[in-house]
């Protein structure tokens, strides 16, 4: 990118963006929401960021090692790093992060530092040290800044995180500065001067803007009030619209970190779903591609298994369930229970309205199978207490897989994992030991062959159980004016820190 | 200007269709009459009669929906029929001025009395702001307004009713117009004020030479001031002709039937003929009772206290009819509603039969209520439009334990006694004229067999000819039922038709009492005096007249 | 009767009557004109008005028969307008009863009550009544209801204010009449034609506030109403605009209509008016 | 005047303490434990994640002691602290508060103005096209749902036609200044302010006839006529302003529900104000947040109201004694 190309590159403009919902802050070590991130992902960086191919590549850290034994990771830091107050970025910053901040306040970390990490170290400025109480094969894919946010310990050592008076202006390492939040309207980042990168960032001005209402963001990208839309900014169809405006680009690259899966929870304590012939029947029932293509416009392609495809370790070669409503007649039939006298409630998405046609059309299905289904009406919340409170029949969710099975997809089905309060831990009430034991196995393995071969039996026996039915993998698609360059570069998209991202006068 | 002989203003033929669906036909028909400068022409007639839409289509003040045809009326040679819209402005106010009825809505609530005084200047052409500010003082003056120079700053709801008319009338004569068309500009107030307010209007006439329409459903005030009058029944002139005639020496049935009906002395009853027959134990007796109102008391502001019933003490005997009288908001009312318990007293007692009933909470009384009746003022209002006669009768006896049957029978049996036809028993109020209602009332009150029976301005609202009726209706039914009763009235000649004693009330306080010969011929308070004084038309004898018809006819 | 005579000359009555007539009978003929479930994808998506003969209103983006959603619909929404609005009058009537007649200390009592209810805008009390008890039908009814009771008692209470000093229910308490029934059999009938008017124009308001909520996607989601319809659509304003526009324009008559006939009501009742007219 | 006063900020402190606590109790009915979904939203909550929200958020006390602790605040003027926007919620409310007095001022104004406008020109022309034609729109946007004509007037006005923008409350990051700024606010307020007060013309036209009409066949009307008062000039100084009061009071008892429109105008034309902070502290469970709206919103309706009142007496001369 540099050379021959930098000399195009022209500087200054600004860059108007959606952020919807509108996030309730921009702390990201306090919330990791994606609208947060989306604005914070400017202002904060973390030690790595993933290729699309999920391979890690440097952002804080400039260069790691790993140890023969896979226990000691060491992680060089940039130099010359500072933060938006002029205060330098050091080891202990990630120290803070590591053993205070995130253990605090950061739902995954969390876990990670329980059951893995025994110590993290700073033996000196640029040089920090993390000890391993045993091998976990992902531990790598978990610096980005969503899984390991870091925050400036100058301004947080010692104080209560969540009322700190630096909470409303957000103090980062990233290429854009906070300058102001019109709460309901607008986020307002200028760029970063003294930016690490020598003459990055290259844009003058980031907007983030407040539109509630899905048509009117479509209708800002078209007047070219803003000129680059998110995954999920606008509805499926109009996306097809705005993808034949002229000079108008799309890509649905830069979201392989998170790859989104879709899929439907049965809740395995009810009796009729214990019935693995009953829930290969509704597998049988959905018509996904219908649902990709109709009710997603085609924002999306049909899973193939708990893995989705972007995903390490994704493996096709499993048992697949067509749409087929007759063999899911036959099976009903055959497994001998009378649907009838199982009423259901479905707990659908409270995403918008794309969600709920899928919701009506399932329901439909359903009721063609022979169940008696209720649509469950919840909002945002109530959908979060009817998973974390397992208070549900058949629920709509969606995972994250965070660039490694072992971050994102074995946690929904360890036996173990079967916490109240959250809806991304095993809700259903899967059980399976051989499943349990093939997950640890795979994760605490050092060679990535023998963690592979575990992952391709762990997809074998899952298909096979059918404990949760994987609908689609979510597609995003970024829409944005041919005049913005290099949107999206990495895995991680647009919460990718955007010093290379300039626009073409 | 024109012959002195000529009319100043004259009505040939003038008629004026109702819309469909109304009682008849016509609202007025075929009125022909004349008004000369210097005269004042009374129209008099009982309600529905035609006489306030005579005088709006003089003004040209009718709903558009209803259309005066006929010959015309003709003011200073121009027929005002055929008139364009805005030369017939220009006459209003200017030419022909008006006084209403209401006094308090005839005054815009939100512009102070100067402004409207004033406004009837500007909008005829006087641009001169202070020389109409002048003119507004000295017409305030005139009128008899205290303190012009304060109160033209007043807004209306400051001033009292006399008052307030007085400003219309300021108003009516701004630009001395030629002829004043007054539609009962006195109904409304008390006597004593209405005195005023007649004496004023004769006094202006008299000096501006101008004429004078007024219309009126009092002989009394008719024959105070009327140098001639018209009598309408049902949209048609009956009689016209000098006061002296008309009053003097009726020739239409209809006028004679009028006059008979008008209340006048020399039918009192006798004297002591109650407590002859009476009981000389009690039946009522109020001592010392006092009710004082006090306006919703707020966290910070003052109340307002209006002492009503200030220590009135009184006896009621059995056959005994008890007349209280006084002006408005002296607390007659007040008074009855205390005997009926339908307000709380504040202090004395109510004894009945010699029982304290004052203490007595609303539950406890209830079963002594049937005991005390009450007949009310409007006989519009107090029967509920959606119950038939037969309901209306029967839930007393039914409220009080009374069966089904039984409560009919009486119920028919009493509506004989008043008067009605049995067919009434399944009929709805609105199917029955004022008369007849009042005489539902009058059966209703007596279904329960009470001992004391309360008539408030039980007449007031009924036209003479049929508040005599009733008036008669309840003289026969308390002689021959030896109730004890009081009427509450404001019209001394009434009460001194009916009761055996009579109490006048001022500000709460009864300040005379006494059988009527004395109340009428030998008053002894200052206010009761000037309270006779007031009456209208005591130079007239109405009962001489009716004498004389009744000699003629012989 | 007169009232209906009366009634009958009033064009713009008549009309409304005659709009909520065809959609009350739209509603009740649903299941046999569009037999089956509403829900159900039956052709292809987005066919266009006319497009198909048998979609005469085309279709939605799940292909399903946008009349037979109307049709459907309107039997929720009506039933949601008069369910709510009877509540409504029987709570309004209640407490605006009680206040008006007894006066005093429960008069203030009832009324600081219905304040507290006034002073909330009614459409946010509405919106999270029903997000906290989750939409359902009876959660929507119900708030409907709880935010519109305010004006119904404040009119029957104004109403009882000025019957109670009236001359006929003084008598009835002369005679001996018990509270409890001077309200029933004397005050109340007497009141009963403006409440009616109210009402009547309550069961308009209440539709739009259905459909408001359902455009909010507080809607019960199992029943098909007009206001899911719009609701659903608006994303696809632009490019769907009849998916949006013919449960508008079935709203608008709905309310249009009722709202007609309580003027009509109104005017027949109003004595003010009478013999004004014609 | 002072007595009044007083009277009436007693009355209405009675009523907004009671609004907040009929609000606070009503909320603690509602399902959805804000930890847990603040949790949820986090990424994932263990229990122990939620205990801990849970004890700074004060919700592991009694609910009595809640409230207390609420409404002691209340009184210092601490509204309490939004844990999910990490900012006090006076702050939030604050910040958010003008958008939405401009735009339910700006409505009320305007629906004020031509809802008089056009009930005179109707009464004064009782019966004639002009009345009908009035009458008729007036019930054609009485009857027809808000959020719908503020979805066809976007389609219309904003991208058929381009006149208006669609959103937003002015030109972000313009950087406009003095009157640039507030014309550039007021081209904004255009189609929110329309479409909100539309209702409200409707409904003020109808009333504003109605009570012309009733004031014009009152007795005063009459005697302005005998006195030769011209036609325009009774309806200019007799009835109108008569006719108005009702109105207005009228108008000011709907400020309240101004604001409740105004969550539907906020959500289709990005409007920052609180309408739409409502409704988004109501899905997030945001309830400090809630029940800032409802006791600020309480409050500027108590506002509005004894301004009328005062206002009111000021105008009508017979009030004020009684
Ligand atoms: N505005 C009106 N529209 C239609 N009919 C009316 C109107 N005003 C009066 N009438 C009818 O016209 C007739 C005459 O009424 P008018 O008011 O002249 O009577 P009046 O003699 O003045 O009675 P009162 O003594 O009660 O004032 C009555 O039958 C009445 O019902
Ligand atoms: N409910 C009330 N509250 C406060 N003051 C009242 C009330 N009723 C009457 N008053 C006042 O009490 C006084 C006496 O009123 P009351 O009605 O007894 O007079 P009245 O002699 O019957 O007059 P009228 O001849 O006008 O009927 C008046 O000054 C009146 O204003
Ligand atoms: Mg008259
Ligand atoms: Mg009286
Ligand atoms: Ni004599």
């Amino acid at each position: 990118q540099d050379g021959a190309a930098s000399a195009e590159i022209t500087r200054g403009g600004t860059l108007n963006m959606i952020v919807q919902p509108e996030p309730p802050m921009l702390i990201v070590g306090l919330n990791t929401q994606g609208p947060t991130l989306y604005v914070a992902g400017q202002i904060y960086q973390s030690l790595l960021t993933y290729r699309e191919d999920l391979k890690p590549l440097p952002q804080l850290a400039k260069s790691w090692t790993v140890s023969e034994d896979g226990l000691t990771y060491t992680f060089n830091l940039q130099e010359g790093v500072k933060w938006h107050d002029g205060e330098a970025f050091t080891s202990k910053d990630v120290v803070f992060a590591a053993e205070e901040f995130l253990v605090d306040a950061h739902p995954r970390w969390r876990l990670i530092r329980e059951a893995y990490v025994e110590s993290v170290t700073a033996p000196d400025d640029l040089t920090v040290v993390f000890r391993l109480k045993k091998p976990f094969s992902a531990f790598l894919y978990g610096f980005e800044l969503s899984s390991f946010p870091i925050m400036p310990a100058h301004l947080y050592q010692g104080t209560d995180y969540r009322t700190n008076a630096n909470n409303t202006r957000p103090i980062g390492t990233g290429p854009y500065k906070f300058e102001d939040w019109q709460r309901g309207s607008y986020i307002h980042l200028v760029r970063n001067e003294d930016y690490w990168k020598e003459g990055q960032p290259y844009i003058d001005d980031l907007y983030f803007r407040v539109i509630p209402d899905a048509a009117s963001r479509a209708i800002a990208f078209e007047q070219g009030t803003v000129d680059l839309l998110r995954g999920g900014d606008v509805e499926g169809f109009t996306i097809n619209s705005l993808t034949s405006l002229p000079g108008v680009e799309t890509t649905t690259a830069g979201w392989e970190y998170f790859s989104p899966q879709m899929f439907l929870q049965p809740n395995l304590r009810l009796e009729v779903f214990k019935n693995k012939d009953v829930r290969k029947a509704v597998y049988h029932a959905l018509d996904r591609d219908f649902i990709v293509n109709a009710i997603f416009f085609g924002q999306g392609k049909v899973s193939t298994g708990p893995f989705a495809e972007s995903m390490l370790f994704h493996d096709p070669n499993i048992q697949q369930y067509p749409y087929d409503m007759e063999l899911a007649k036959k099976l009903i039939a055959d497994s001998g229970v009378d649907l009838s006298k199982h009423p259901i409630r479905l707990l659908g998405l409270p995403y918008g309205s794309t969600w709920d046609r899928m919701t009506e059309y399932v329901k439909q299905q359903l009721e063609e199978l022979g169940f008696v289904v209720s649509i469950q009406a919840v909002d945002a919340g109530g959908w979060l207490q009817a998973m974390g409170n397992f208070d549900f029949d058949l629920a709509f969710s969606f995972l994250y897989q965070f660039g490694h099975p072992a971050q994102g997809v074995s946690r929904i089905y360890f036996s173990d994992n079967q916490v109240k309060g959250t809806h991304a831990g095993n809700n259903g009430g899967y059980e399976n030991p051989e499943v349990d034991e093939m997950f640890r196995k795979a994760a605490d393995a050092i060679d990535e062959a023998e963690a592979a071969e575990a992952y391709t039996k762990v997809q074998q026996i899952l298909a096979e159980e059918v404990p949760v039915l994987w609908m689609f993998d979510m597609k995003n698609t970024t829409i944005y004016r041919d005049k913005i360059r290099n949107p999206v570069r990495t895995a991680i998209g647009l919460n990718e820190p955007m010093d290379e991202v300039w626009i073409a006068r | 200007m024109s012959t002195a002989q000529a009319p100043l203003l004259s009505v040939d033929k003038l008629t004026i269709r109702l819309p469909e669906g109304f009682d008849r036909k016509n609202a007025i028909e075929d009125i022909s009459y004349d008004l000369s400068a210097g005269e004042i022409l009374c129209v008099v007639g009982e309600s529905g009669s035609g006489k306030s839409m005579t005088a709006n289509a003089i003004m040209g003040l009718l709903p558009g929906y209803l259309k005066p045809t006929g010959n015309g009326i003709r003011y200073r040679g121009k027929n005002l029929l055929t008139l364009p819209e805005e030369e017939k402005r220009n006459l209003r106010g200017r030419d022909i001025a008006m006084i209403f009825q209401e006094p308090l809505s005839a005054l815009n609530p939100l512009m102070t009395v100067g402004e409207q005084i004033d406004e009837v200047m500007l909008v005829h052409g006087i641009e001169d702001a202070s020389a109409r500010s002048a003119r507004v003082l000295e017409l305030m003056e005139y009128v008899g307004l205290p303190d012009p120079s304060t109160m033209r700053h007043s807004y209306p709801f400051r001033l009292s009713g006399g008052q307030r008319q007085r400003v219309v009338i300021a108003m009516a004569l701004a630009l001395e117009p030629s002829i004043l068309i007054a539609d009962e500009p006195t109904t409304a107030l008390d006597v004593t004020t209405q005195a005023q307010i007649l004496e004023l209007i004769k006094r202006i006439q008299r000096a501006k030479g101008m004429g004078v329409i007024f219309v009126t459903h009092d002989f009394g005030v008719v024959a105070d001031i009327a140098d001639r009058v018209i009598v309408m029944e049902k949209g048609l002139v009956v009689e016209q002709g000098s006061a002296d005639q008309v009053l003097n020496h009726p020739r239409h049935p209809y006028t004679q039937r009028l006059i008979a009906a008008v209340p006048h002395r020399g039918t009192e009853r006798k004297e002591g003929s109650s407590t002859q027959t009476g009981d000389p134990a009690p039946l009522l007796e109020l001592r010392n009772l006092n009710k004082t109102y006090r306006s919703k008391e707020g966290l910070f502001s003052k109340p307002r206290i209006v002492p009503a019933v200030q220590n009135i003490s009184l006896t009621l005997r059995r056959g005994q009819t008890l007349g209280v009288v006084g002006e408005s908001g002296s607390g007659k009312s007040t008074l009855g509603r205390l005997i009926m318990k339908l307000l709380d007293n504040d202090g004395g007692q109510i004894l009945y039969q010699g029982k304290d009933i004052a203490p007595l909470s609303q539950s406890a009384f209830r079963p002594m209520r049937k005991k005390i009746q009450m007949i009310f003022q409007d006989p519009f209002a107090s029967l509920n439009p959606r119950q038939t006669i037969g309901r209306i009768l029967t839930d007393g006896p039914l409220a009080n334990g009374v069966d089904k049957a039984t409560a009919r029978g009486r119920a028919e049996q009493l509506l004989a006694r008043v008067g009605l036809d049995k067919s009434a028993y399944v009929r709805y109020p609105h199917e029955f004229s004022g008369g007849q209602r009042q005489r539902i009332g009058i059966a209703r009150a007596l279904m329960l067999d009470p001992d004391i029976l309360i008539a408030d301005e039980s007449v007031s609202a009924l036209d003479v000819s049929v508040q005599e009726q009733v008036l008669r209706l309840l003289r026969e039914i308390q002689e021959q039922l030896k109730l004890g009763m009081i009427f509450i009235t404001h019209d001394l000649r009434i009460a001194a038709q009916i009761c055996d004693q009579i109490a006048v009330m001022r500000q709460g306080e009864v300040v005379e009492m006494g059988p009527p010969s004395q109340i009428f011929d030998a008053p002894q308070h200052e206010y009761t005096q000037r309270l006779i004084a007031a009456i209208p038309g005591k130079e007239w004898h109405p009962e001489h007249v009716i004498q004389n018809l009744h000699e003629e006819s012989r | 009767m007169d009232f209906m005579k009366r009634f009958s000359l009033n064009y713009g009555a008549v009309i409304g009557l005659l709009i909520l007539t065809l959609i009350i009978l739209m509603a009740i003929t649903a299941p046999l004109l569009f037999p089956g479930n509403p829900w159900k994808t039956v052709a292809m998506p987005l066919l266009r008005p006319m497009q198909d003969p048998s979609y005469i209103l085309g279709t939605d983006m799940l292909g399903r028969d946008i009349a037979a959603g109307i049709a459907h619909g309107a039997k929720v929404s009506l039933l949601i307008g008069v369910v709510s609005t009877l509540v409504a009058v029987l709570i309004g009537v209640t407490i605006g009863a009680l206040a008006g007649f007894y006066g005093g200390l429960v008069d203030d009592l009832l009324m600081r009550f219905t304040e507290f209810f006034q002073i909330i805008p009614a459409f946010a009390m509405a919106v999270v009544l029903v997000a906290i008890f989750s939409p359902s039908f009876i959660s929507i009814t119900l708030a409907i209801a709880v935010v519109s009771w305010p004006s119904v008692a404040r009119l029957v209470r104004a109403e009882f204010l000025s019957l109670r000093q009236r001359e006929f229910v003084q008598a009835a308490v002369v005679i001996g009449q018990s509270g409890p029934r001077i309200i029933l059999t004397q005050i109340l009938p007497n009141a009963v034609s403006p409440i009616i008017v109210t009402a009547s124009l309550m069961v308009a308001t209440a539709i739009l506030t259905e459909s408001a909520l359902s455009f909010l996607g507080l809607g019960d989601r199992n029943t098909m109403s007009w206001g899911f319809m719009i609701g659903a659509a608006r994303t696809m304003l632009r490019e769907a605009w009849w998916m949006s526009f013919f449960p508008g324009l079935a709203i608008l008559l709905a309310v249009l209509a009722i709202n007609l006939i309580g003027e009509g009501i109104n005017d027949v009742m109003n004595p003010h008016l009478r013999g004004r007219k014609n | 005047m002072l007595n009044f006063t007083l009277q009436r900020t007693g009355k209405a402190f009675v009523v907004i303490v009671a609004v907040v606590v009929l609000n606070f109790l009503l909320i603690k009915l509602a399902p959805g434990d804000p930890a847990a979904i603040l949790a949820g939203e986090a990424g994932s909550g263990d229990p122990q994640y939620v205990e801990n929200l849970r004890q700074q958020f004060g919700l592991d006390k009694p609910v009595v002691v809640q409230l207390w602790n609420y409404l002691s605040g209340v009184l210092t003027g601490d509204l309490g602290f939004s844990y999910r926007n990490q900012v006090p919620v006076l702050d939030l409310i604050l910040g958010r508060l003008p958008a939405t007095l401009l735009l339910t001022g700006a409505a009320l104004i305007f629906s004020l103005i031509t809802g008089v406008l056009f009930g005179v020109l109707a009464a004064r022309h009782r019966g004639s096209v002009l009345d009908s034609v009035i009458t008729a729109l007036a019930l054609l946007f009485y009857a027809t749902p808000l959020f719908w004509i503020a979805l066809m007037s976007v389609l219309l006005f904003s991208i058929n036609l381009g006149w208006l923008p669609p959103f937003d409350m002015e030109t972000i990051g313009a950087g406009y200044t003095g009157w640039r700024r507030v014309l550039d606010i007021a081209h904004h307020m255009v189609l929110p302010t329309v479409t909100l007060g539309l209702f409200y013309t409707a409904v003020y036209t109808r009333l504003t006839r109605a009570s012309m009409l009733e004031v014009m066949s009152l007795d005063f009307v009459k005697t302005a006529h005998a006195k030769g008062v011209p036609n325009s000039r009774i309806i200019r100084r007799h009835v109108l302003r008569n006719a108005v009061l009702p109105v207005f009071t009228f108008a000011s008892m709907q400020t309240g529900q101004l604001v409740g429109g105004a969550i539907l105008t906020e959500t289709v034309f990005a409007w920052p104000g609180i309408g739409r902070l409502m409704f988004d502290a109501l899905m997030q469970r945001d309830y400090p947040v809630l029940l800032g709206v409802f006791l600020i919103t309480a409050m500027v309706v108590v506002v509005v109201n004894f301004i009328t009142d005062l206002l009111y007496r000021f105008v009508d001369p017979r009030i004020g004694i009684s």
